[in-house]
């Protein structure tokens, strides 16, 4: 990666893995995963009979399929659990298609919808979905269907993908990037260009100016958070709303978008970045008890 | 020291009286007992003045510069109407205004007062001619909750074929409007008040093409910036008597300017003419030009002609339209007075282009000969299909006629797709290639 | 024998160039289905629709600017490539004015040796429209003459109305097999068939399609049909976007496109008057462009009509990129359909589709429309 | 006459010091935060390659985006005019001028003089500048400078519907999920780019012979799309990236038009 030949990696945000100790998988009746092959980031969830067991949440590379199996072994890492011990997946995201070990491709919008149904409750009723490359506003209903969406995948201004180039540009580490960019007395006016390549080159003119780092990234998440808030208000939204994706853990972007919006989004209680792949093992599972009606 | 005097144009205050009673008479028309209408600067605002002296329109194109203008509001109104599912790339001016009805906030504030409610309209009365002209309307009644619209094609191809079949479609769907204006209104319909206003329209749109004549004098009187605040007024309305008496003024102050070489710009010395709408937001790229390289923008066939009527005459001259009531017209009754308008009007410059560029490019080049100009700057406006149509030809065209052209792209009314740095920096790049020494 | 009408697509070229070796006929290139083909037939010329090729090209930014329809750059790519180099004249009839930009600039730069500018009427719901459509029609008929020498009888007028109408009959009873439950023919198959008329001459194009009834008769796709889709905007004939949405597990079932039903669905009816009023008729009162039609949204309730009797369950809202006639219609049609209970997909085309990037909202589309028992 | 051109561009500080149309030194340097320390040190490495001192030099000229910040030049000039005049010094005989930087692409016309005709500038699209391929190379993971050579040994071409670098981005990554070949998607990335700039060149209207300058034209793979679509020979000068600079340097000495 480009960035990897730069002496900081700034952009690089922390990959991780857990699964429950007290959970024996042994005793489950139906063990589903699912795998989001996002373009900048790869998740993996395994569900026992439903419940979060094990997850994993670490960086796409340029080849999918490698990806979705490093995702899974990770996700898998000392539960001593073998993906043949997992009876269905579901692949989602970008790299839907090629997860070689998976029965089933379903969208990322679909997934998030129902991942964030089972992070939030029934009473999510809008979704906001900022990921690496793309931005999806998803009116999802009680049960965790699509009901209407709209995305945004023309421009990665005001995706995980735009943060990571302007933390590396202004030396910021991305997790750092939020609560920095609310250290402003008052907002600046939002940069003009949200555009990855040419916020380079503005923000760059306004450090010259002498701009603090502090009041550039403000006008960046400002700019950011307005993008969404458009592609939110034409879509129409209805509480409970809530983010998901790697851009939920701005708290810079996050609280701009809330501002805008004149309404709070519901406190994450796992791992933003999972709500795909979590959203694909319920697919999972439910697919696997339709299947085994059938029979 | 400056190369030629220059003075403040008297009429300008006369200008702003005129517009400002405009938007206040629009917004009162109810509590008088009056009506209000909805229409474009095209629209044949002479027909629903024999409705009576109490109605009073809003143009919607001029309405929306207006609010480009207060950029925070644009703003505003541009995001509701996106918001509302309507396209980016649609009709700015329409963004504007449709996003004004949306908020409900009325785009004229008079000098130290609230922003008020904006005055829904009682109907429509368009013209059609660029392919959204009625539609614009279709979405205006349903923002305004469905006010009956009333819009007339005048697509019937170029002046210099003009058919009389052409000619009868137009004055046929007139005759009709006045029948539907009436049932919509329940007003009794006075031809002589639209006789009159007939004769406003031909005075004034007659009028004002003579002021842009004058200034092919050197040193030019008029520079385009303050042409924009003067040839507003025939887009808000080219058939009332105020607007008529005021161009009438206007050409006897421009020609004592000419006579007395009092300059626009007073270190002038290079002449260019731009085209379509300015980026409203940015008009001071004008006085970035005067200022910097004493470039003057003796005006556009858009400024001389959107409103202002011209023809090729025998010679093949592009003159002022001379009015067929100064050559001894007078019109007696509905049907003559409708035809003449509708002749009047189809002869205006700027319908010409929607057919082929090539009738835009040949008034282009000849008033850069006639306005002996040293450049052409078009403004690639993502802002109206309408008057960009074609223009790249016309580019071409006057390219090949041997004149230098630059272009920059922007939105008259969208500020969000203008770039004011990168714009005066191509104006340097021009400017250099035409050798203009910069000022001091 | 449906696939000779993807082959007519692939081969327009070929199959104008060797119909005017075999007829020595004129071959006239068209900009938009306004244009009355009943009269060109009548004067013994081909009248063929220019369209695109959808692929990357450089060659329009000198002619149009960018903001205007990738159609009309497209459409007119091919002139500026010599692409249509056999044509004997172009004409328009006037409708947007995006494409009306790429006949101008082929007229000013592509040598051809007749062009025509026809002004049909935009104020097709006044009754001014038809008197004064009749007057241009009449004049564009002595035009014809003139340029092909050969005076135009109402009889030939007559034979080009029945010619023309013949071939809408005939496609009209093919989009009625697609109101089965199993419709024989898929979306893209019957884009080639209504393309492919405007490709043809009508008479060899009316015999294939009389052979295709045949074989449709009990023809099945040999796939599920998923999802019962209605496809309408602006111009379009991008078969790679329509093939992914329909291997996507769906299938279009009715349209409302200038490249589907807006072309053949109004007949010419003739019944003793006369040939040019009947003509002017039709093109006055036939599906609107959304262009003409106007004060009222005519389209709406047609578009509703489709939608239900061929039992659409969703909607393909596609639109080329800046037409402004379309967006301006859209927010009114979508909520029109959502209203009867259609979920709807709106998607913008340009010259070439990123499938990738569509696929996901095709596919997240049809998750919405079925499978409930997922949940 | 010894005279310094210093070209402030989106990415570089370029800086060339000349004596009668001879190049004596140049200096390249990184603008980072604090422009004028930038332009500072560009100046001193192009002084220390000519073996001069800043007292020899008797006049500067700056040019490019960021010219007003040479504080202590005798005047500036636009790009188009620097690109102009350097181009056509060191190829007399061309008549159409590419010049395509980091953010920015230009064609400009000029005639027998070197004064220019005619230019066009594609602007805030990263899709027809250097942005373009350095966005790319990320999404492909291969270092920027491997992404030309790469692409030359590309057999297939796949066609790109990106005209944005951003959205580029991503169909790059579909296309990788499609498994199509690196090298093919290097040659889809600057025949795409190639693209953009012919169709801009062709604005001004394109009158061989070429010349291509700026930092692009040291990536073969960009130049290989290049002249495949414009149907003519390209010629490139040494160090491209310093030919505005070069002409202003010129403009600085009266030499050119």
């Amino acid at each position: 990666m480009a960035e990897e030949t730069t002496s900081k990696e700034y952009w690089r945000w922390t990959e991780s893995n857990w699964h429950d100790p007290d959970m024996d998988w042994k005793d489950g009746e139906i063990i589903s995963a699912g795998i989001d092959v996002g373009s900048v980031s790869s998740q993996a969830v395994i569900l026992v009979d439903g419940k979060l067991y094990a997850y994993s949440n670490m960086r796409t590379g340029s080849n999918s399929p490698k990806s979705a199996e490093n995702a899974m072994d990770w996700a898998l890492e000392g539960t001593g659990m073998a993906l043949d011990d997992v009876h269905y997946v579901v692949g989602t995201g970008y790299g839907r298609v090629n997860v070689s070990f998976a029965k089933r491709a379903i969208t990322e919008i679909a997934c998030h919808a129902r991942g964030a149904n089972f992070m939030y409750g029934p009473t999510i009723k809008t979704v906001l979905d900022m990921g690496g490359q793309d931005c999806k506003a998803i009116r999802v209903d009680e049960k965790g269907k699509v009901v209407a969406f709209l995305m945004n995948d023309k421009c990665a201004a005001g995706t995980g993908r735009g943060m990571e180039v302007f933390a590396d540009l202004l030396g910021v580490h991305i997790t750092k990037v939020g609560e920095m960019s609310l250290q402003v007395e008052e907002e600046p006016p939002m940069v003009s260009s949200t555009c990855v390549v040419f916020a380079k080159s503005e923000a760059s003119g306004l450090m010259r100016e002498g701009w603090p780092k502090e009041r550039v990234l403000a006008a960046y998440c400002l700019a950011m958070a307005h993008r969404v808030v458009d592609l939110l208000e034409r879509l129409g939204i209805e509480e409970d709303f809530a983010i998901t994706g790697g851009i939920a853990k701005n708290i810079g972007v996050v609280s701009r978008i809330e501002r805008e919006l004149g309404l709070k989004a519901l406190k994450p209680t796992l791992d933003t970045q999972i709500a795909g792949a979590l959203g694909g093992a319920l697919f999972a599972r439910a697919l696997l008890q339709k299947e085994r009606k059938s029979k | 020291m400056a190369k030629y005097k220059t003075a403040p144009l008297k009429s300008w205050q006369r200008a702003k009286e005129i517009r400002t009673e405009y938007y206040q008479n629009y917004a009162v028309a109810h509590e008088k007992g009056g009506l209000r209408w909805a229409g474009g600067a095209w629209t044949f605002d002479a027909i629903p003045a024999g409705l009576g002296d109490d109605v009073y329109p809003i143009t919607s194109e001029p309405y929306g510069a207006t609010i480009a203008f207060q950029k925070d509001f644009s703003d505003r109104c541009l995001e509701a109407t996106e918001r509302a599912g309507y396209a980016r790339d649609l009709c700015a001016y329409m963004r504007n205004y449709w996003g004004s009805i949306i908020l409900n906030e009325y785009g004229w504030v008079d000098p130290g007062e609230e922003r008020k409610p904006f005055p829904k309209p009682d109907f429509v009365w368009q013209d059609h001619i660029c392919c959204s002209h009625a539609k614009w309307y279709q979405v205006v009644s349903d923002l305004e909750g469905g006010i009956p619209m009333y819009c007339i094609d005048v697509s019937v191809g170029p002046y210099e074929h003009t058919t009389e079949h052409g000619l009868e479609y137009l004055v046929g769907q007139m005759h009709d409007g006045i029948e539907w204006l009436e049932k919509t209104t329940g007003r009794k319909y006075d031809d002589e008040k639209l006789i009159e206003a007939v004769n406003n329209t031909c005075r004034s749109t007659s009028a004002w093409a003579k002021v842009c004549a004058l200034n092919q004098a050197i040193p030019a009187p008029l520079e385009e910036k303050t042409m924009y605040s003067l040839y507003v007024l025939g887009t808000l309305q080219k058939s009332s008597k105020d607007v008529a008496d005021f161009y009438e003024e206007l050409l006897a102050e421009v020609q004592d300017r000419v006579d007395n070489q009092i300059a626009a710009v007073e270190n002038e010395q290079v002449r260019v003419m731009t085209d379509t709408q300015p980026p409203w937001g940015f008009l001071r790229v004008f006085r970035y030009m005067a200022s910097k390289y004493g470039c003057v923008s003796v005006g556009s066939l858009y400024t001389f002609a959107l409103i202002g009527n011209w023809i090729w005459d025998d010679e093949g001259n592009f003159v002022p339209r001379p009015t067929p009531q100064s050559q001894g017209l007078v019109i007696k009754d509905r049907d003559q007075a409708l035809r003449v308008l509708a002749e009047w009007e189809l002869s205006k410059p700027e319908w010409q282009h929607f057919y082929h560029p090539k009738y835009k490019s040949d008034m282009m080049i000849q008033i850069a000969k006639d306005w002996k100009l040293d450049g052409v700057m078009l403004h690639y406006n993502r802002g109206c299909e309408g008057l960009s149509l074609g223009i790249a030809e016309n580019r071409l065209a006057i390219l090949d006629s041997g004149f230098p052209v630059m272009v920059f792209e922007g939105n008259m009314g969208d500020e969000r797709e203008f770039d004011e740095a990168r714009t005066t920096a191509r104006i340097d790049s021009f400017m250099e290639s035409l050798d203009v020494p910069k000022l001091n | 024998m449906i696939e000779t009408f993807q082959e007519r697509y692939e081969n327009r070229h070929e199959y104008a160039k060797q119909w005017k070796e075999k007829t020595g006929g004129k071959v006239l290139g068209y900009f938009c289905t306004y244009v009355p083909e009943e009269i060109c037939y009548a004067a013994g010329v081909l009248p063929v629709r220019i369209l695109g090729s959808h692929e990357p090209q450089d060659v329009t930014e000198p002619h149009i600017f960018a903001m205007y329809c990738p159609f009309c750059r497209d459409c007119l790519a091919q002139g500026l490539q010599g692409r249509y180099d056999y044509l004997d004249g172009i004409m328009i009839a006037q409708s947007c004015l995006h494409i009306r930009q790429a006949f101008t600039s082929w007229d000013l730069h592509v040598p051809t040796d007749w062009s025509y500018f026809l002004p049909m009427p935009h104020n097709v719901q006044s009754p001014r429209a038809v008197p004064y459509l009749v007057e241009e029609l009449k004049v564009f008929k002595k035009a014809l003459e003139v340029w092909t020498g050969n005076t135009i009888t109402d009889d030939d007028l007559k034979r080009g109305i029945e010619l023309v109408n013949r071939d809408r009959q005939l496609m009209k009873q093919v989009y009625e097999l697609r109101k089965r439950e199993e419709p024989p023919l898929s979306g893209l198959e019957s884009m080639y068939m209504v393309v492919s008329s405007q490709l043809s001459d009508k008479e060899d194009h009316a015999r294939l399609v009389e052979e295709a009834l045949k074989e449709l008769e009990d023809r099945t796709l040999g796939r599920p049909i998923g999802q019962r889709l209605i496809i309408l905007g602006s111009e379009d004939d991008d078969h790679e976007f329509i093939n992914m949405v329909e291997s996507c597990g769906s299938t279009f079932v009715i349209d409302d496109h200038c490249t589907g039903t807006r072309y053949f669905w109004d007949e010419v009816s003739l019944n003793g008057g006369d040939p040019l009023t009947a003509i002017a008729t039709r093109y006055v009162n036939r599906v609107p462009c959304p262009t003409k039609d106007w004060p009222l949204r005519t389209r709406l309730p047609h578009i509703l009509g489709l939608a239900k009797d061929w039992d659409a369950t969703g909607a393909v809202i596609l639109q080329q990129k800046f037409c402004d006639p379309h967006e301006l219609d859209i927010p009114a049609i979508k909520s029109a359909l959502e209203e009867q209970g259609l979920t709807t997909l709106f998607l913008e085309l340009d010259v070439t589709v990123p499938i990738g990037q569509f696929k996901t909202r095709v596919e997240a589309f049809l998750e919405i429309l079925d499978e409930d028992d997922l949940f | 006459m010894i005279t310094t051109g210093i070209d402030v561009g989106a990415k570089n500080v370029k800086v060339v010091i000349q004596e009668d149309g001879k190049i004596l030194g140049k200096g390249s340097v990184l603008a980072g935060l604090d422009m004028g320390a930038a332009i500072a040190e560009a100046f001193d490495a192009a002084l220390k390659d000519a073996g001069l001192t800043r007292d020899k030099i008797e006049k500067i000229y700056a040019t490019g985006a960021g010219r007003n910040e040479v504080k202590d030049a005798d005047d500036s000039y636009t790009e188009v005019g620097a690109d102009a005049a350097g181009a056509a010094h060191l190829f007399p005989d061309a008549r159409t001028v590419i010049d395509v930087g980091a953010e920015e692409g230009r064609a400009i016309r000029i005639d027998d003089r070197g004064k220019v005709v005619d230019f066009a500038i594609n602007e805030r699209c990263a899709a027809g500048a250097g942005a373009f391929t350095e966005a790319m190379a990320r999404a492909l993971e291969v270092p920027l400078e491997e992404l030309g050579p790469l692409s030359l040994t590309s057999t297939k071409a796949v066609a790109m519907n990106a005209q944005c670098a951003v959205f580029g981005e991503s169909e790059v990554v579909s296309l990788i999920h499609q498994k199509t070949e690196k090298q093919d998607i290097a040659r889809a990335v600057h025949d795409a780019m190639a693209t953009r700039i012919t169709s801009m060149a062709r604005r001004v209207g394109v009158e061989p012979p070429v010349a291509l300058i700026g930092g692009v034209a040291y990536n073969p793979g960009f130049v290989d799309s290049l002249k495949r679509d414009l149907e003519v020979e390209v010629m490139i000068p040494d160090g491209p990236e310093f030919i505005s600079a070069l002409g202003a340097a010129l403009l600085a000495a009266g030499m050119a038009k």
